[in-house]
């Protein structure tokens, strides 16, 4: 009975919703701001990657949100399962998982590192490769558990990574300006150093979200 | 006004440091929390002084909204600005040594900066990571007291906020779909012409059930007693409190700026009626303290949405007057809850066993009830003559449900109040904390109920202020910096 | 400073000082003697009327001020609080175990918020006047504890859900008429169409009703009442619930109007709205009054009567003849002195014996007399038969009904008063005749203090009703205040070609009759021999001393074993119902709060939302 | 009226009501022995009954409330006579009226209970209880017969009722104006009474199972000089009511006898009633007979 | 709106996502294991991402990144930095659900929603000090000695 219904009305749900979005002007979205963006991007950061002007200058802040929101969840993740007492696990991963792993990490940090350190001109950026640093780490951490990393590494990392990504937003307020107004010089579009600060946030973000990540992962694990 | 943002990312920034420097120095971690909240309230005020209540924007990073997030300060935003870094304050969690104590800290850091952000923000998607960052804050600090209900009650918070989250991106992706923006004021221009269809309702109902979770609205609202129950009274008096009004806030602005249709606000009204009549019927039939408060914090918060549903400034006036009260009673009231914790029955005797608590508990209950002339009975008065303004069959629905309602509530509350002062051998949790932080409530109550005059002129100038959506637009997008 | 202000802060005063000194040992004489302050200060205040204070609050003017009408009922009011105190203050306060500030407080806070209600100036300070009236009451009759807090709990349900409807009512009116002033509800609801009127009408009867126990809310009075400290039931039993006659007058007559009453039909039928009020008031009069007949305690018993007294109040106001009128006022104020002697005269019983329970006692006039004396002013008065006050008003609303030919109503009404009869009989025939129990034959008369008031407030009864010109001028008054037609009155009663009364005579020639009577019993004949009580035969077989039998137990059991069936607690039957339903709906609230996935419930949400949204 | 005379009408009224009600005890026994084949009492037999009684050494007085319960019975009654109003003499009928008389009337029985309630006598009690019951059922018609006239003649004042009847002639009486309010009346009047069929509650026969279980010597006779006055006002009462009152005292006498005598002949065809069933029987069929009256009286 | 009546791929994106939506609304209320429910939250959450990324979607445009050549017409930036925001919340939110469920199994030993439901609520009632594990009753009505209730007969 329960479950007929349920059916019925995920169906339900479905047709009502189809009904909506086939009201949608999709394709045709009105871009109020959109088309303002892409306009003025390319002059006013000088970001060859227009998304990640979007998501370092114009919306900044909540990138900043975004940082927190993981830091929290890890923070939240480390208090629910700090109750638990570590328990430690046996022995370590077979050879061909070490070697991998060793083979592995310099490369992944590498790929990491430029992907973040690209952000503001292609695809990718600090979110995406601080997920490949994360699993550089991790890799390493499953291939041999006893040589963790320690809290206080990671938690120094993603303090000093936060704290620098807010810095650079209060350092433009004390110059004067607003929060997160882009600092430095724009450069050339396209060219690694441009886009004045936002590498640089990028960079920060890259290593947040690497240490968060991990940290997290690194909790589940144990 | 660029210090506007400094009362978000202070708290942020600490947030983010305390866990090196709580390995440099226990103290420096355990007092730097506080003490930045108090740097926050201090800057609020201070901004609120400078301003004297007068709207002020700041544009993040420069960029002149809508391209750029906007902070809009009016009255209002600051005053529940400023409600959180001193809520927080005030329910600061106990200090619990070690690293769980920092991580907690942490959290609460967190959830002040996102939750102020969240009073000022004037951008839909940027309330929402707020929104997030405030949710998954709580979640740590719901489970914080380590035990097994509390974790299978979270889980349920969890699920109910990821349900809720997804259906507001939904919403969002809905709003923007139509509009290709995501600034309340632009989203305010565009409504009119863009939003006037069953889309633009949808994308509301989609906001009002994703941002409804907080607020404790009523199908989203599954989560509340069983996690009230669970998690500290602290951070159940936070989440009742302070929390549950900044997702009514941001409700609000939808409400009054974009979605102020007819529609709109049946939705709402149906709603906060299911949460009224739901609430308070299940309060009736509570067992215990800290569920019977959830549910009536369910319940009255139903009331305020009702109220949220009426048009015009006296509406939002009636709405702000319960949000308000709601705000100092049921925090208070959790407070005392933490000194019975248990099952009614067994509170036989607690009158005796501290006769300030009770007291302060008789001067809730008759708020909450709304005996004049305490402060309650003027803010239902506000909405019950607001509703019957309306008198449409909504209306007249909705007014006959709140008055049957209070009697349920009276008659819970009283018998409480019966068996609080009835003989019995209650020995109460020795707190001051609670009972201090109980008797400010009261204090501010009785404070207000005798300034009623004052109250009631400022109360009428934030809700015409907050019902002022040209000033909106205009400062907003009219590039005020 | 006019006259009422000094009223209200003569008590205020009283209140204060009783939170203050209320543990003092002869704190209940200072109390009355306050409460014999305010009197003064009453009887100094024309009684016209007098204004007090303004506040503004939100945007609302809050005003209060007396007329007649709001006189009248203050008389009442303080008049009981005075004795009610006089009778606590003495030996019952040194023997009470309760917590003494809290009583006095509660009834001085009674006190002050019944003035505040009577004074209201518009229907805002009303509702506030009526709240605090309640929650006050509230407070009187939970202090007790125990069964007492049960009741009072029960009380309250029914007070807020009357308050609710009032409040309903206010709102609904403020919207029509843009003001809470009684000028413009007036003109508001001089100009309503029938629907909203009706509404308006029976919200306001909910609201007041509640208060004056009308049916069908009337349950949760006499376990409330009875189970208050003694002064508290006293009072609570002697005006607190009039205080719905009061704002039923100021309401119905005073703003609505008899004439519109009787102008608004009930569709599809012959009645009007009057007639419904008159109904209701006349089920009032009659169920309660055979419901006590069936009570086991004297409290209870009385606490019965209250309600059904109530009824005779509002039958005789919404004739609203003069004659009628001035019936139901009237009997405001000989009520209030009846029940008070009554009322009394049981808890003294109860002070000396420890309970009231009627099948536990018998014989007490022997021990008692004085109070015997009292108790049997006041059933007389109680039941409605001369030379007592209780008479007078309801010959007025007999009267009235036959002059209005409301061959129903009054049916009705002497249907109640032979109830009331056969009830009050009883009572003073299990409480005082019959065999004094064993364990009784060493009891003391009430203390003086005690007595005295009893027997203060069945001679006022007995004045009253000699003379009920003394006090048929208020009255008089009052009802010029609301608008009524004002009845012509004499020394003696009323002077009318259609119904005339002159009390003077009628109690002269009783008695006289009795002096003859006495006369012929004692005068006459041989001598008398006088035994002792035991000393009893029946059917020529001595009645063994040492065996007792008093014959109380189910008194009516011939009646009962006739009509008992004929009513089955079916109002029990409708509040239980009506709690049943509403803790089905909240268990399933309840349930819908405790599902631990309560995903489904958002599914099934969702699309009823979508679905409205998008149809 | 001066003051004077009516204090000289307020003690002949009771007085003529005691000699009548003694003649109207007389009757009544004549009519029972006539019906019962026996010879009856001789003229003075009331009279001396009641001398006799007074005379006796009082065996029991329970104290002064037993006292007191007779000395209410016969001075209620004493009262009631001067409310109504015979030929020539309206005491202070002006001054009271139906609904008054109705309640003074009660006052007796109250008196009665209590001095029965105070003799201790479970018996008694029982009696008493029967008695009250009794009350509530023939007092239901009896008001809604008092009601009718009321309402009829627009007057609850006797004197006004009986001036509107002797005005209007015979077809202006109560009882050819409202038949059946009358014969409510009747009925209600005969319950009131007390006498066959309906004495059960006062037990005449059986004495110890009844009010009268401890009175004795002036106690008795007491209430048997209440008799005599409550056969006098029912029957004067009844008489104002319908039969147009007293022109003189001839057609008076005459008509207040004949209002006895018809039911009490009647009525001696009829078995007991248990009080039970005269309730049942008064809420029946006098209730219904009256309703009926007053709904031909009013439309 | 477009009339086309080939198969619009956009159409059939918007059908996926909603499809992702709706299948994941189900798996929530079908799921009577914890960890189901978090992946099926997991799964309607990717589709309202998808749908929020369809939202800024043009016809004939390029994604929107400058590469020096002549800049044609580029599809909205903003919704795909806010999916990108949107995705990184709830990861930290499935990391964090997946954190608590661990502690709910050490605690009770299942993961097992109805098996659950019967454990919590038994220990929220111990730990309040309430009895008796299935009646929830509050006293409704006033419970009344007989003496109390006039009426019963």
């Amino acid at each position: 009975m329960h479950r007929i219904a349920t059916l019925l009305f995920a169906l339900g749900l479905g047709v009502l919703l189809l009904g909506l979005a086939a009201q949608l002007p999709l394709g045709a979205t009105p871009m109020a701001i959109g088309n303002e963006i892409l306009a003025r991007a390319p002059g006013e950061i000088g970001a060859a990657n227009i998304v990640t002007s979007v998501v370092l200058a114009y919306r900044g802040i909540d990138t900043l949100g975004e940082l927190a929101i993981l830091f929290a969840a890890a923070t939240a993740a480390g208090l629910v399962l700090g109750h638990a007492g570590s328990r430690s696990r046996n022995g370590e991963a077979g050879f061909i998982l070490r070697t991998g792993s060793d083979l592995l990490f310099p490369l992944l940090l590498t790929v990491g590192f430029y992907i973040v350190l690209h952000g503001h001109l292609t695809p990718g950026g600090g979110f995406q490769g601080g997920v490949v640093l994360a699993a550089a780490f991790f890799a390493s951490f499953l291939a041999r558990p006893s040589h963790r990393p320690g809290h206080g590494v990671i938690s120094l990392i993603e303090g000093l990574a936060g704290a620098a990504f807010i810095g650079i937003g209060l350092a433009a307020l004390a110059g004067g300006g607003a929060f997160l107004q882009p600092l430095l010089d724009r450069g050339m579009l396209g060219e690694l150093v441009s886009a004045g600060s936002l590498p640089l946030l990028y960079l920060a973000v890259g290593l947040k979200v690497g240490a968060e990540l991990a940290g997290l992962l690194a909790q589940l694990a144990e | 006004m660029n210090a506007l943002v400094l009362p978000v990312v202070l708290p942020l920034l600490t947030a983010f440091l305390l866990q090196p420097a709580g390995r440099l120095s226990a103290a420096l971690a355990r007092w730097a929390g506080p003490a930045v909240l108090l740097v926050c309230a201090g800057l609020l005020v201070q901004i609120a002084l400078l301003t004297g209540g007068e709207p002020v924007t700041a544009a993040i990073g420069g960029f002149a909204p809508p391209v750029g997030i906007v902070f809009y300060a009016d009255a209002l935003a600051l005053l529940m600005a400023i409600a959180v870094p001193v809520s927080a304050l005030l329910l600061w969690p106990r200090a619990e040594a070690g690293e769980a104590g920092v991580r907690q800290s942490a959290l609460m850091l967190l959830l002040v900066g996102s939750g102020t952000g969240m009073a000022l923000s004037g951008d839909l998607f940027n309330l929402y990571v707020f929104y997030e960052l405030l949710t998954v804050a709580s979640f740590g600090l719901a489970s914080a007291t380590g035990t097994g209900r509390a974790y299978v009650a979270t889980v349920r918070y969890v699920l109910v906020s990821g349900f809720g989250s997804l259906i507001a991106l939904a919403g969002i992706a809905l709003l923007y779909a139509q509009t290709g923006s995501l600034n309340l004021a632009q989203l305010a221009d565009l409504a009119p012409e863009r939003l006037a269809n069953p889309l633009g309702l949808a994308a509301f109902a989609c906001l009002l059930i994703g941002f409804g979770v907080k607020a404790e609205l009523f199908p989203v609202n599954n989560w509340v007693p069983d996690l009230y129950a669970c998690a500290g009274k602290p951070i159940s008096a936070l989440l009742a409190g302070v929390v549950s009004k900044l997702a009514v806030l941001v409700l609000l602005r939808l409400t009054v700026l974009v979605f102020d249709s007819p529609e709109a606000r049946e939705m709402l009204m149906v709603l906060g009626l299911a949460g009224l009549v739901t609430g308070e019927l299940a309060a009736w039939r509570a067992r215990d303290l800290p569920r019977l408060l959830a549910y009536s914090s369910i319940g009255q918060l139903g009331l305020l949405f009702v109220a949220l549903s009426l048009p015009g400034p006296a509406g939002l006036a009636a709405a702000l007057a319960v949000a308000l009260h709601h705000l100092l009673v049921k925090p208070a009231l959790f407070m005392l809850a933490e000194r019975w914790h248990g099952s009614l029955d067994k509170l036989a005797g607690a009158g005796r066993a501290s006769p300030l608590a009770a007291g302060l508990f008789t001067l809730f209950a008759l708020s909450l009830v709304g005996v004049p002339p305490l402060p309650g009975f003027w803010a239902k008065l506000l909405v019950l003559l607001e509703l019957a303004r309306g008198a449409g069959p909504f209306d007249l629905t909705a007014l006959a449900l709140v008055l049957a309602v209070t009697v349920v509530e009276a008659h819970y509350l009283f018998r409480l109040v019966g068996i609080l002062y009835s003989p019995g051998e209650f020995r109460d949790r020795h707190s001051p904390r609670a009972l201090a932080v109980a008797g400010l409530g009261g204090a501010v109550l009785v404070a207000a109920m005798l300034t009623l005059p004052a109250v009631s002129d400022a109360l009428a100038g934030l809700a015409s202020q907050a019902a002022d959506t040209a000033a909106y637009r205009t400062l907003t997008l009219g590039g005020g910096l | 400073m006019t006259p009422l202000d000094t009223l209200y802060l003569a008590s205020a005063a009283t209140l204060a000082a009783m939170l203050v000194l209320g543990d003092w040992r002869r704190a209940g004489v200072l109390a009355t003697l306050m409460y014999g302050v305010q009197l003064a200060l009453l009887f100094t205040m024309q009684r016209t009327g007098s204004t007090s204070f303004d506040l503004s609050a939100l945007g609302f003017e809050l005003s209060w001020r007396f007329d007649a009408l709001s006189w009248f009922f203050a008389v009442v009011t303080l008049g009981t609080a005075f004795f009610a105190s006089w009778y606590g203050a003495g030996e019952w306060l040194r023997a009470y175990t309760g917590r003494r500030r809290l009583f006095q407080s509660a009834l001085a806070a009674n006190v002050f918020a019944m003035l505040l209600l009577l004074g209201s100036g518009d229907l805002l300070t009303l509702f506030v006047g009526w709240e605090a009236t309640s929650w006050a009451g509230f407070l009187l009759m939970a202090l007790a504890g125990g069964l007492a807090r049960d009741a009072a709990l029960r009380y309250l349900v029914y007070a807020m859900a009357g308050a609710m409807a009032l409040l309903g009512a206010l709102v609904v009116l403020f919207q029509a008429g843009g003001s809470f002033s009684y000028e413009a509800a007036r003109a508001t609801l001089a100009a309503m169409a029938p629907g909203p009127l009706w509404a308006l009408i029976i919200l306001f009867g909910l609201g007041f009703g509640a208060k004056l126990a009308l049916l069908p809310l009337h349950l949760w009075q006499a376990a409330a009442y009875s189970e208050t400290p003694a002064p508290g039931s006293v009072f609570l039993g002697g005006v607190v619930g009039r205080m719905g006659l009061f704002a039923l007058a100021l309401v119905l007559v005073g703003l609505i109007g008899i004439p519109h009453l009787q102008a608004l039909a009930v569709p599809f039928t012959f009645l009007t709205a009057q007639d419904v009020v008159a109904w209701v008031a006349a089920l009032t009069v009659v169920l309660p009054t055979y419901t006590a007949l069936k009570q086991n305690d004297a409290r209870y018993l009385l606490a019965w009567h209250g309600i059904g007294q109530g009824g005779y109040m509002l039958l005789g106001l919404i004739v609203g003849s003069a004659l009628g009128s001035a019936g139901g006022l009237l009997h405001v104020i000989n009520y209030a002195a009846t029940q008070a002697t009554l009322l009394m005269v049981v808890f003294g019983v109860r002070h000396r014996v420890g309970h009231t329970d009627l099948n536990r006692l018998g014989g007490l006039v022997a021990r008692m007399p004085l109070s015997f004396l009292a108790l049997l002013l006041g059933i007389i008065s109680l039941a409605g038969l001369p030379p007592m006050s209780g008479f007078v008003s309801k010959w007025m609303v007999y009267s009235s009904l036959i002059q209005d030919g409301r061959p129903f109503l009054f049916l009705a009404a002497i249907v109640g008063t032979l109830g009331t009869i056969l009830s009050v009989y009883k009572l003073i025939h299990n409480l005082f005749l019959g065999q004094l129990r064993a364990e009784h034959e060493q009891l003391n008369e009430a203390p003086l203090s005690m007595l005295i008031p009893m027997l203060a407030t069945a001679t006022l009864a007995f004045v009253t009703g000699v003379a009920p010109g003394l006090v048929l001028g208020w009255v008089a008054d009052a009802q010029a205040a609301i608008g009524l037609p004002v009845i012509d009155y004499t020394l003696g009663g009323i002077a009318s070609p259609r119904a005339s009364l002159d009390m003077l005579w009628v109690v002269g020639v009783m008695f006289a009759g009795f002096g003859v009577g006495a006369l012929l019993f004692y005068g006459a004949g041989g001598k008398t021999h006088r035994v002792h009580q035991l000393d009893n035969y029946a059917g020529g077989h001595f009645l063994d001393a040492g065996m007792r039998y008093h014959y109380s137990d189910n008194f009516y059991a011939g009646l009962m074993h006739l009509i008992g069936g004929w009513y089955r607690g079916s109002f029990h039957w409708l509040e239980g119902a009506i709690g049943s339903g509403l803790s089905l709906v909240a268990q399933g609230a309840g349930g819908w709060y405790r599902a631990i996935n309560p995903a489904f419930y958002l599914l099934a949400a969702s699309v009823a939302l979508i679905a409205w949204v998008a149809l | 009226m001066n003051v004077a005379s009516l204090l000289v009408e307020l003690v002949l009224m009771p007085l003529v009501a005691f000699v009548v009600g003694l003649a109207m005890v007389l009757m009544m026994r004549r009519i029972a022995a006539r019906l019962q084949r026996r010879v009856g009492p001789p003229f003075f037999q009331p009279l001396f009954d009641i001398v006799k009684l007074y005379g006796k050494h009082t065996q029991t007085s329970h104290g002064l409330v037993h006292d007191l319960g007779i000395v209410m019975a016969v001075g209620g009654y004493i009262a009631a006579e001067t409310m109504l109003p015979v030929p020539g003499m309206t005491g202070i009928a002006d001054k009271g009226g139906l609904v008054v008389l109705a309640y003074v009337m009660m006052v007796p029985s109250l008196g009665l209970a209590l001095g029965v309630g105070q003799c201790a006598n479970p018996n008694g009690s029982i009696g008493i209880s029967r008695a009250l019951t009794a009350m509530l059922a023939y007092d239901v018609p009896f008001i809604i017969v008092i009601f009718g006239v009321a309402f009829h003649f627009g007057s609850s004042n006797l004197i006004t009722i009986a001036a509107a009847q002797q005005a209007a002639g015979i077809a202006g009486w109560g009882v050819s104006q409202m038949p059946l309010l009358a014969l409510a009346g009747l009925f209600a009047l005969h319950g009131m009474l007390g006498k066959q069929p309906f004495e059960i509650y006062v037990a005449p026969a059986e004495i110890a199972t009844g009010p009268m279980v401890e009175m004795s010597g002036k106690h008795m006779g007491g209430l048997f000089v209440m008799q005599c006055f409550q056969l006098y006002t029912a029957a004067v009462l009844y008489v104002t009511l319908f039969l147009g009152g007293g022109e003189n005292w001839l057609s008076f006498l005459a008509k207040s006898f004949a209002v006895l005598a018809v039911p009490v002949s009647l009525a001696y065809l009829f078995p007991r009633y248990r009080t039970e069933d005269l309730v049942r029987l008064m809420w029946k069929w006098p209730t219904m007979i009256g309703l009926l009256g007053l709904a031909f009286l009013m439309h | 709106m477009d009339m086309t009546f080939a198969p619009d791929p956009l159409a059939l994106l918007v059908i996926g996502a909603l499809g992702l939506i709706v299948v994941g609304a189900a798996g929530l209320a079908f799921g009577r294991h914890l960890f189901r429910l978090v992946l099926a939250l997991g799964l309607a959450e990717a589709g309202a991402n998808l749908l929020l990324v369809i939202a800024g979607y043009r016809w004939d445009a390029v994604a929107p990144i400058l590469t020096g050549s002549a800049p044609a017409a580029m599809v909205d930036p903003v919704p795909q930095a806010l999916v990108l925001t949107a995705i990184v919340i709830g990861v930290g939110v499935q990391a964090l659900a997946v954190a608590l469920l661990v502690r709910v199994k050490l605690a009770y030993g299942t993961l097992d929603l109805a098996e659950l439901k019967a454990l919590v609520e038994r220990d929220i009632r111990a730990a309040a000090g309430i009895g008796e594990p299935d009646s929830a009753q509050a006293p409704a009505t006033l419970p009344g000695p007989a003496g109390l209730i006039g009426e019963r007969p």
